[in-house]
């Protein structure tokens, strides 16, 4: 919850057009990286609760004075707070609210996403294993799955793909992508384009997917909060 | 943070009905939520083939018992009814169904429910009554039972303290079942004895997060302290 | 563990000899009825923790000045206290802690117990159906399962059997019998017995046990505590 | 009640041998028993051959880190090694062996351990690499991975508060794993920040009871906080 830099120019960009899709009343859970920038970009009104999987919801940014409290830490290993309301609790419980259908949203990053919304985002073989973490009960079982991510890997590739080359970390998955380009749901069963950054047209943000997009027109304004799905809130 | 407070006829009349499948807390008269029970029973024309999941069946005029005398309950999943001599006869009669289930299988089973698992394995009651009907399966030489997760529709549990939010703290040995049936069922009624503010329980101490509540409801006095003895 | 009314002889006598099985360092459940007299017989000195599997561990008798706390009760529903350094949980932790291996000594009833073992003591069909409780997590899974109870059914007939005829609750769990007449233990896979109390002999203790019993001669006195097994201590 | 404090060599020696099967507390750096891995790692020619179950791999020059490098560690079960680029090195290299689990399974696993539990069914991971070589069952129609109970010879973890009994309770985060491998190994050592009479955790606000432990030793000052920062 805290950062420890400011977000260069897109990862701010996505974090503000991602806190548009955390909803009154909802329980997140924020992946490590670039879904940690989120929070800061919430309307302060907006009542959402924190899950972090290391054990609490009611997770609240780090101290304003900047003293660390390193009893209390994300899922990224970073000094926060809880706020009042909150409660720990062990890993087993953690993961009980997720596997029991609780979590309204997962942010998580991605190395690919596929059209038909797989996500694979924890090995890459013989180069970067970090592991799954929690990321598979999270992509698994929150009721939605948002990915923020770059556009582009670092090799300028677009993220998403017709198939994942890499190790999934689950099937049919992924409800939102937001990169700094644009913002894809996946309807009947396929991500679809939704909303293009005032920077960008369509054509720079499908440039290089290889595989068919559904473009869904009238395109959605940059700043368009989603519709509220029936029954969010814990 | 949300304020879960409601009376609790909006409680009950939201998220109970005819049919529905109900967790009780409770083990003896620990963790029981007796004025929610009581509600019911004052509205038993209102609520029928009701599905309780319960440690055990109470006494008869106590807990769940009059629910059961009011003939509201079409099945009971339960470890112990021996306290009440009545159901017993109701279900030798065959007027109600009772599934007997070893206690720590039960909360395993609610747990695995809760916890989103779908099965277990266990070598608790083969070779007994315990295991008829249920699919087994060798692993590693070995036969184990596989013991399906339960879940309900509602849990109704009694917490001696909850914050307006939903978390919980129990006193004693109130706890027993309360805690992980309110993580298995889609809605959770908590009765409070005491209903404090949020942040009044430390939240390490905190032992049902608010996340699994929905109502937070004011326990009454029991009924037999506010008239007479029971009949 | 309070105790509601005064045991009366056959009951105390069995209690008193069931006390010396409790060896300091053990975790002893005590199920309901009769195994429930069995602390006060235990001398002060020993340090013997009692795990109530309604949710804690440090079980203690009731308040001396009859105050009862009814936040504190045992599986059978009375009131009783928390001895310092004992703890409360949930349930599930309560059985963890049997099926794990943690409890040293199961104190039970029966209406039956075979030759080798087994157990009977939930169900008699048609006529009594208290519910297993948590008695087969206790008989199967407990590290010595103790069975304290009457010679004889209401009938007449020894509650030793070749085979049990009621629903079992475990097989091959008993490790030790105590009636007001003796003290029979298993040995190679079968109950023998150990000792005779002083009012009974040898036949009158196998009178109407219709299965041949083992008497390990010389038999032990009857106030002879069992040899301290290895490893007991949680 | 048993006094259970001991010195931390003394515990050690008892418990820990070359070959052991080690569950290690923590989460980041929340519930690492940092004194004991480094007295592990000050006495890396003593114990060679273990296998250490932890959330994750720490950092190189951390916790568990330091084990990892000296070659103590044959085998490491984790879920997130993300930390020690180190290990990863050493993994990639074929010098130990690394078995990722899903977090919650990893939990799950551990649980299963302690309660008795041989194995549970579950749907995490079905279509992953974390189903390779696992066994699968159809059940109602799905298909679930069987997930086999894990069990270690010794549980190390660190409480913020530790009775002299044993019984333990934790700061914020610092829970995570350390109460439920407390329950699935054969001998429990908890290290103890601070180490407080009997009685003085209120009994329903312990997380861990005492039951469960072997030894409690007194937490240090960490390394890199007593001397230099590390190489």
């Amino acid at each position: 919850m805290t950062q420890t830099r400011a977000p260069m120019q897109d990862e701010e960009r996505i974090a503000r057009r991602a806190a548009l899709e955390l909803r009154p009343g909802m329980l997140v859970n924020l992946g490590i990286g670039l879904p940690t920038l989120v929070p800061q970009f919430l309307p302060a009104d907006v009542d959402v609760l924190f899950h972090s999987e290391n054990g609490f919801v009611g997770m609240g940014p780090a101290l304003e004075d900047g003293t660390p409290d390193h009893d209390i830490i994300d899922a990224g290993g970073r000094a926060c707070t809880i706020i009042k309301g909150g409660a720990f609790f062990d890993s087993l419980l953690s993961f009980a609210i997720v596997r029991g259908g609780h979590l309204d949203l997962a942010v998580l990053g991605a190395f690919e996403v596929s059209i038909k919304g797989d996500l694979a985002n924890w090995k890459i073989p013989g180069r970067l294993t970090p592991g799954m973490g929690g990321g598979m009960e999270l992509a698994q079982k929150a009721n939605q799955v948002l990915v923020v991510t770059r556009h582009l890997d670092k090799k300028g590739r677009p993220k998403i793909v017709r198939e994942c080359s890499l190790p999934l970390t689950a099937r049919h998955c992924v409800d939102t992508v937001i990169t700094e380009r644009a913002v894809f749901r996946r309807r009947d069963g396929a991500l679809a384009l939704i909303s293009v950054h005032p920077d960008h047209t369509i054509d720079s943000v499908l440039e290089g997917i290889e595989v068919p997009m559904r473009v869904i027109e009238p395109l959605q304004s940059w700043d368009q909060p989603p519709e509220s799905p029936e029954g969010v809130g814990a | 943070m949300i304020d879960r407070t409601v009376p609790i006829d909006a409680a009950v009349s939201r998220f109970i009905r005819s049919g529905s499948v109900i967790m009780v807390g409770g083990f003896g008269r620990g963790g029981v939520p007796f004025t929610i029970l009581e509600h019911l029973a004052d509205h038993a024309d209102a609520f029928a083939d009701l599905t309780l999941i319960k440690n055990d069946a109470s006494e008869p005029h106590l807990g769940i018992g009059p629910l059961l005398r009011a003939g509201m309950v079409k099945k009971l999943i339960a470890t112990h009814i021996g306290l009440n001599p009545e159901f017993i006869g109701q279900m030798n009669r065959g007027e109600v169904e009772c599934e007997l289930v070893p206690q720590g299988i039960f909360a395993e089973r609610i747990r695995a429910g809760g916890a989103g698992i779908p099965a277990l394995l266990t070598d608790i009651g083969v070779d007994t009554e315990a295991a008829a009907g249920k699919p087994s399966v060798r692993l590693d030489g070995e036969t184990y039972l596989v013991e399906r997760a339960l879940r309900g529709d509602v849990a109704l549990v009694c917490a001696d303290r909850v914050d307006r939010t939903g978390n919980a703290w129990w006193r004693g040995s109130n706890r027993n079942m309360c805690v992980v049936m309110a993580t298995a069922c889609a809605r959770v009624i908590v009765e409070g004895k005491q209903i404090v503010e949020a942040g009044a329980i430390q939240p390490e101490d905190v032992q049902l997060p608010g996340v699994f509540v929905d109502a937070v409801v004011q326990a009454q006095p029991r009924r037999h302290m506010r008239t007479e003895a029971p009949a």
